[in-house]
């Protein structure tokens, strides 16, 4: 009986892949290119929650999971597992960032200015055209931006109106090596925040906005743009580029506070990163990171964004969603045992 | 005057003249009549599927109930009450909201020959810079029921006043009547 | 054009918006629910303020669409190219011309007048929201005319810090009734609301509430008796493109060079104007 | 051309011209492969403004090769998934210390960075025409 039962699954299982992927047929003619650069959006989330930096893998995903965008992250967390790592690249920021877009909502204008770059902020979601558009414009030229634009916040900073946190790490925590116990290394939050889901940041970083909480961010400076990936070369010990990749940063300014090293007050700020251009997610992770690291400023409220222990294990879509599906699998034992207890319970009460 | 002008074109003008008429209580504007009732354009106006009417006035009530979706319902129940007449009877039945939801409250649309003669009051209030002395066309005695009903602010009743001349004003349940 | 009608929103959406509009006139600083319907731009970018202006533009309407003071930024051209394709209606850049003004954070400089129209665009339109997140318990905080908890929230940062450290959106009361969140307006612009002859409207399409202010009301910052009042200032500067002084200014940081300009842009052209005249 | 700037340049040709290239290097000197194309991860410190500390924001996924070109290593790191061109970068990288080929070496790394150059110079136009301009002087 128990063969019989183990056969059937195995050949259902195996009738339920190639279902499934027969159902996904027509997708494997789309092309790498089509994918990696028609559906950009795409494939920068599946690389910044899947936390691995790869156009041809995040194509490939996309491809095999139908477009499931979670999933196809899980392709990519998955394959990390296989490959060593190497080491490090040399250390990226904001301000070496060659940009496409960068804004500001402190400052009418700013140092390197206003760049609205590519961007849908101001495109009317309507399929049939409304807004006429001008015809012909062509593309105005001004100078151009490039690199090494400082962020929007640094002239606060040199007013010393910025609260600096105390770095309190040697080294930043890497938690696909060791999960941290609390209290959590600010690195640790950081570090699962860029890998996290761009849904759930949203959603607890909007509860912080709404009133579970009281973030009331002023965006200080948001930008897309190419990093470079730097690496030392083995043999003549100088650096090498090695490419460049697709990266979203965020500074957000916050409410002001005592700062804790001198009593002054100064300004809060929150800062997010994430891999590709993801906007809504690297302001998320700016909102969240500023709700965890600056004690609360209204009276009560339940802070749920502002509580670490919430955040970090709570982001991760790779996680969330396994367990969420993991309930698809067989409970007939724990199922069983809840309906003798009921019955047992009804016996007693309702006599 | 507005002619031949589609029912939405009638609906915003006659709104844009009605919440001014609101703001700015004691202020006579106009209202375009629809199948040459002013009570019908302000019944095409105000209704649609999601609010409820009484009405005692003439006019094609098959009509404006087939254009608006809108439901019939008994005068305690209604959102707006469409009256040929300042009615104190109906006027003690109307809802006038809860404290948490005064917003659930009923609005009384009142006929009228003109907006010239009748009670002579001062107005007072959001809207009113200052005192403003004018006439209304209602009874003492429905204009003490309504200040009786409008006295614990935030609940109330507001109510419009509409000519046969095409004009109406307003009072909000916030304005204060006082008798000369 | 489009084959959408007049001002875009069906019939039924504007009566429903409308009903709203004129339940919020008669409540002052009530903010009353209404059935918030998709915009074709985003959430959170004036979907508000944009439905009850397309609730109440007449075609005979000048409209003007201000961001942070100013007509030329990009929201604001935005939002005013939407509204004309949608109803091509005339728009204009004068606060004195325009009959209805939809505004993001500011209040134009120049007076208002009597048959304008003032439309907020409103993020949090709930003044408890920062001490009672619970639309149930907000509701009762209101109806009981209960706001200690903005009053605890004015003493502690008044104790700690010697003021409120609430810069804008500062809780006002309406007609000596219910107290409500102006939007975020600098404090510079709250005694500008008190007794305005014009209607103020404010939509938050994202929290599905609008209310009103109507002409001549009293609209007062909440306060201690013993505490004054303060708006922002800014002593010393003047505008470097106009010399304007005394009004709300946008601050320009390039490196450690700081500069000012009148945030109400129309403001200032007109100011240069007059100094060309003179 | 520096050495350090080859890499890059040469990622940014095409296939055919590093394959021609490779070949003629193989023709006249002797390459040995010390570790063969392997796909490894780096790991990407990003500076944290608000503490001026560091954080790691994901991993980045390379190739990279290791080779000896007659007596001198040769090695090379390209970014995603291409094991072979990581393999023949790094053949000219150690052409390149080895004397051999040399000009050839820069010449094509020179190609890249023109392509590449042309490349930033389109989007860079694009850039600078969203560019807000205030009127405000």
């Amino acid at each position: 009986m128990s063969y019989v039962a183990i056969k059937g699954g195995s050949d259902a299982i195996q009738s339920s892949i190639r279902f499934f992927q027969n159902s996904l047929r027509q997708g494997q003619v789309i092309g790498d290119e089509e994918l990696q650069k028609g559906l950009i959006f795409s494939c920068d989330r599946i690389m910044g929650e899947g936390a691995l930096y790869s156009e041809t893998l995040a194509a490939e995903a996309l491809r095999r999971t139908g477009g499931d965008l979670l999933e196809a992250a899980f392709y990519l967390r998955a394959h990390r597992s296989t490959c060593k790592r190497i080491g490090e690249a040399t250390q990226l920021s904001g301000s070496s960032m060659r940009i496409l877009r960068r804004i500001s909502s402190a400052f009418k204008d700013i140092e390197g200015g206003q760049i609205l770059g590519p961007s849908c902020d101001y495109v009317i979601r309507l399929f049939r055209g409304l807004v006429e558009e001008d015809e012909g414009t062509s593309l105005s030229s001004g100078d151009p931006v490039g690199a090494g634009v400082p962020s929007a916040v640094d002239s606060l900073r040199q007013r010393d109106q910025i609260v600096l946190l105390e770095n309190k790490e040697e080294q930043p925590f890497d938690v696909s090596r060791s999960f941290p116990l609390p209290p959590y290394p600010r690195s640790a939050l950081m570090q699962v925040m860029s890998r996290g889901e761009t849904g759930a940041m949203l959603a607890f970083a909007y509860t912080s906005m709404r009133g579970y909480g009281d973030v009331h961010p002023t965006i200080g400076d948001l930008r897309i743009g190419y990093m470079s990936v730097e690496f030392i070369h083995p043999f003549t010990g100088n650096k090498v580029k090695v490419g460049d990749i697709r990266v979203t940063t965020c500074e957000a300014i916050g409410s002001f506070n005592r700062d804790p090293r001198d009593g002054k007050l100064r300004l809060a700020t929150g800062f997010g990163f994430c891999l590709g251009f993801n906007e809504t997610k690297a302001i998320s992770m700016s909102i969240l990171d500023m709700a965890m690291h600056h004690s609360g400023y209204s009276v009560g409220g339940m802070d749920i964004a502002a509580n670490p222990e919430i955040i970090i294990h709570h982001v991760d879509g790779i996680e969330s969603m396994g367990f969420t599906n993991h309930f698809k699998l067989p409970h007939y034992v724990t199922f069983q045992a809840d309906l003798q207890v009921l019955l047992k319970a009804k016996e007693q009460s309702d006599e | 005057m507005i002619a031949d002008m589609d029912l939405e074109q009638l609906n915003r003008n006659n709104f844009r003249n009605c919440l001014e008429a609101l703001a700015r209580p004691g202020n006579v504007y106009q209202v375009y009549p629809y199948n040459h009732s002013v009570i019908m354009a302000m019944a095409s106006m105000l209704l649609y599927p999601e609010v409820t009417f009484y009405q005692q006035t003439e006019g094609d009530w098959n009509m404006i109930k087939a254009i608006t979706g809108t439901t019939e319902r008994e005068a305690h129940e209604a959102d707006y009450l469409f009256l040929d007449v300042p009615d104190k009877n109906i006027l003690q039945d109307v809802k006038s909201g809860n404290q948490q939801n005064p917003e659930f409250s009923a609005t009384l649309i009142c006929g009228c020959q003109n907006l010239k003669s009748g009670t002579s009051v001062i107005l007072s209030g959001p809207g009113v810079n200052g005192r403003r002395q004018t006439t209304l066309p209602a009874p003492v005695d429905f204009l003490e029921l309504l200040a009786e009903k409008n006295r614990h602010f935030p609940l109330g009743v507001d109510l419009y006043f509409l000519s046969r001349e095409h004009g109406i004003c307003a009072l909000p349940r916030t304005t204060q009547v006082d008798f000369l | 054009m489009s084959d959408h009608g007049f001002a875009f929103l069906d019939g039924d959406a504007k009566k429903e918006i409308r009903r709203a509009l004129l339940k919020a006139v008669a409540l002052p600083g009530y903010i009353v629910p209404f059935a918030s319907r998709e915009m074709p731009v985003a959430r959170g970018w004036g979907t508000g303020g944009l439905q009850i202006t397309l609730s109440i533009i007449l075609e005979q309407d000048v409209l003007k669409v201000i961001d942070q003071g100013c007509d030329g930024s990009v929201n604001a051209i935005n939002i005013r190219n939407f509204i004309t394709s949608v109803t091509k209606v005339m728009t204009t850049s004068k606060t004195s011309r325009a009959s209805i003004i939809q505004t993001r954070h500011r209040i134009p400089e120049h007076e208002l007048r009597e048959n304008q129209v003032l439309v907020f665009q409103v993020p949090y339109p709930e003044v408890l929201t920062t001490v009672e997140p619970d639309t149930a318990q907000q509701k009762q905080m209101h109806a009981d005319g209960d706001y200690s908890k903005l009053w605890v929230l004015l003493y502690e940062d008044t104790s700690q810090y010697g003021d409120s450290r609430i810069s804008n959106r500062y809780p006002v009361q309406v007609n000596n009734h219910f107290v409500m969140d102006p939007s975020p307006i600098p404090k510079y612009d709250i005694p500008r609301m008190d007794n305005c002859p014009a209607l103020q409207l404010f939509g938050a399409g994202r929290e599905k509430r609008m209310y009103a202010i109507p002409p001549y009301t009293t609209v007062k910052p909440l306060k201690f008796d013993d505490r004054e009042f303060k708006i922002e200032v800014f002593p010393g500067v003047c505008c470097e493109r106009c010399g304007a002084r005394d009004v709300f200014f946008d601050e320009v940081r390039l490196g450690s060079d700081r500069r000012y300009f009148c945030s109400d842009t129309e403001f200032c052209d007109k100011n240069m104007e007059k100094n060309d005249a003179a | 051309m520096n050495r350090e700037e080859l890499n890059f340049f040469l990622q940014q040709v095409d296939s055919d011209a590093l394959f021609a290239l490779v070949q003629k290097v193989q023709c006249c000197s002797e390459v040995q492969v010390i570790q063969q194309s392997t796909e490894q991860t780096l790991m990407l410190p990003v500076t944290d403004p608000v503490t001026q500390g560091t954080f790691y924001g994901g991993e980045v996924l390379v190739n990279s090769a290791i080779v000896r070109v007659n007596t001198v290593e040769g090695w090379a790191m390209v970014l995603d998934q291409h094991p072979t061109r990581a393999l023949h970068i790094a053949i000219l990288d150690g052409a390149y210390a080895a004397e051999v080929e040399k000009e050839a070496i820069v010449d094509l790394a020179g190609k890249g960075q023109k392509l590449h150059g042309q490349m930033n110079k389109d989007v860079d136009r694009q850039v600078a025409s969203t560019r807000v301009s205030f009127d405000l002087m």
